[in-house]
């Protein structure tokens, strides 16, 4: 059967995207950064996943205003990286697995969430810079990627409880899966941000740490966080971090943290990154 | 107005929600389809005719012919919508953010080095902003 | 404050709308298909609803395969007539109540709901069919429109208990907002109907007609039918009916059933209609 | 197929989930453009030139020209989409539907009008059906 053996949390700052893109992620400048994701490239190299549930959120390249979901999910075969206003980014097409995101579909659809599937889609900076900071360059990605798409561009967000509740329902998903695969769950976007108006450039690395701290056995707190104060704390759009939750609901009780990494600034964002095992 | 709006304590700050959703649709829309090379050339060669395709305000097309973000921000204007056309033209999103403070770019960018801008005094309307 | 004052349950048969449009639905063929309007006609002059919220599916007009959401919203200005495949019906567009909507949208997000939001969408006869059934051939439509849409295309379409639970949702949302107005909620589609297969034409009127009893009072009882007992006992497209329980969870514990009407068949299909008052 | 399923057992009908959406795509997005009358045009003007558009099978090209709703549905065809085939060139659904049936269209409608085809005998594969 299919297990869910870690998740990792990123930000997917599209400026590090663009840095690896021009090959200048192993320069001094950035090394401070990219260094922090040594651990993880290493660690993800054995563990293999075949499947990556990654969830993010669109801004605005494969949604426009005409229609938006709280959570979507990709059933597509593959995903084109989008051109979000300056050309695709020069990496490989996303695959698709689509047994399981099918399988995960009907699942937490009669689990009482209310997706939206998509079978066509490209993906944005937020689906594919956290691939590039655990791969680098690689000539095609070493996993299928399941997408979880959620709205955190438009008011209001799904709620933390939310977000933990439908974790826990991808997990379930994944347990009655009948083949004998490696997911992993990723949890995107955040940390502190904040990019628009007279208070842009929010940063609050307590609240951040604090965030991180509790994420492994504490989460059931997290997840009471309205986005209110995720936009007043950490910037309006740090309310992004609010999708790390769907992974650490998908994990299960008993995680352990194997990795920790956390910077200021890239560009106007605060970077959190963070690696959990399952341990159920 | 029947929406409940939690977030209007803020400072310095305009949350996206149905309102802002409402009055910015075609500005938002309009700024999407800078997604495409050949409407980015389009816009670049002929501001307000590429823009009269949408029915926009005249005071959002005026605030987009003078990049004035803070404006658009006002008029419905996403910010993810909108840096797609400060980056078409090779901005950053950095430096088009700091456009909305009251600093300078490399002003901004200094703040962000040291460490970003303290929530403190930024949390609620009324308390020291911007600090 | 506004307030759910009745609901209407409804089959959306596009050949209704048809026979409307073409001048024929008062000649003697179709008089006892129409006659069961009657009551409703009157009565919905004097109730004069400021608002309908009207749940309905989508069949594949403003929905392609690309995108597929479970629950969806309308809100925008207004709804065109969808061009369905041989031109759009000859009737009024379909005004919206933009705060109504965003309202109901946020409030019910806020309550766990997955909603999509749709800012601009045409409609097909599933929604304009149940206006022409009420109101014949105005000028303009005498009430504004609240769009929920639900996919019973895909398979899985939302369950009877995530309909009821969704319907129950909007009823908050409703109980608070601050307009003085009179809301209807109409669920329509369905009953009987398969249109595909070596099966198709089946109708189940027993099963239909315990439905409707069951609706005012054993509706928690409904809404632990699934999917599969739809379509096993009124055919794959009868599924649709499992929208009237949103109409049905919208209008709290108390109903009186004030009017009903059945007939067999509209083309392939078997029409229902209930009008039910809101008690409490 | 990691698809639960439990409708396999329902004889007579295909219920469209995931397999079946994922073999209907291209089928569907044809069927879905002819919601545009300068695509029914086209269309009918040049049956099989028009679908090269899209990446179908030729054997869902040929179901199309054939007019085989019965094939079109096995190879993943939704029926709300493929009557738009029909409906397009005029034929009522009812006459659409009865295609796949054993019955003539006149026998088809002759049924409805009798009540319809009774649940009882057609639930479960292995019943006598369609009786
Ligand atoms: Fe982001
Ligand atoms: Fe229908």
């Amino acid at each position: 059967m299919a297990k869910i053996t870690a998740g990792v949390g990123t930000s997917h700052v599209p400026l590090l995207g663009r840095i690896i893109d021009i090959n200048q992620s192993k320069t001094d400048d950035w090394k401070p950064i990219f260094s922090g994701y040594d651990f993880t490239r290493e660690w993800i190299k054995n563990e293999k996943p075949d499947v990556v549930v990654l969830v993010y959120n669109d801004h605005a390249n494969a949604f426009d205003m005409t229609m938006i979901p709280t959570f979507a999910i990709g059933c597509a075969e593959s995903y084109a990286p989008a051109d979000e206003g300056y050309g695709a980014r020069p990496v490989p097409v996303v695959q698709g697995d689509q047994d399981l995101s099918w399988h995960i579909a009907q699942s937490v659809i009669q689990q009482g969430f209310d997706l939206t599937i998509i079978n066509q889609m490209e993906v944005d900076h937020g689906l594919t810079v956290p691939l590039s900071m655990m791969f680098d360059q690689p000539e095609a990605w070493p996993c299928k990627v399941v997408p979880i798409m959620v709205n955190t561009v438009v008011y209001p967000a799904p709620s933390g409880e939310r977000c933990v509740a439908l974790g826990k329902a991808i997990r379930n998903a994944i347990a009655s899966y009948d083949k004998d695969i490696n997911v992993q769950v990723w949890g995107t976007g955040g940390m502190s941000h904040q990019l628009l108006g007279a208070r842009a450039g929010i940063i609050n690395r307590d609240w951040d740490t604090a965030f991180l701290d509790k994420l492994s056995n504490d989460y059931e707190e997290l997840a009471k966080i309205p986005q209110t104060e995720y936009i007043r704390e950490t910037g309006t759009e740090g309310s992004e971090t609010v999708m790390w939750l769907i992974m650490r609901g998908a994990l299960g009780e008993n995680v352990k943290e194997i990795h920790r990494h956390y910077h200021v600034p890239i560009s106007n964002t605060a970077l959190g990154h963070i690696v959990l095992s399952a341990e159920d | 107005m029947a929406l409940d709006k939690p977030y209007q304590d803020i400072p310095g700050t305009t949350v996206f929600d149905g309102e802002m959703a409402r009055k910015g649709f075609h500005l938002n829309q309009f700024c999407m389809s800078l997604q495409k090379e050949e409407n980015r050339k389009a816009f670049f060669a002929d501001e307000l005719g590429y823009m009269n395709q949408w029915p926009m305000s005249e005071e959002q097309k005026q605030a987009v012919i003078d990049r004035d973000l803070t404006k658009l921000i006002s008029l419905g204007g996403n910010i993810y919508y909108l840096v797609k056309i400060t980056m078409a033209q090779g901005m950053s999103v950095a430096h088009a953010v700091s456009m909305m403070t009251d600093m300078s770019p490399d002003e901004y960018l200094e703040m962000m080095k040291n460490g970003g801008r303290s929530p403190d005094g930024n949390r609620y309307v009324g308390e020291q902003q911007n600090g």
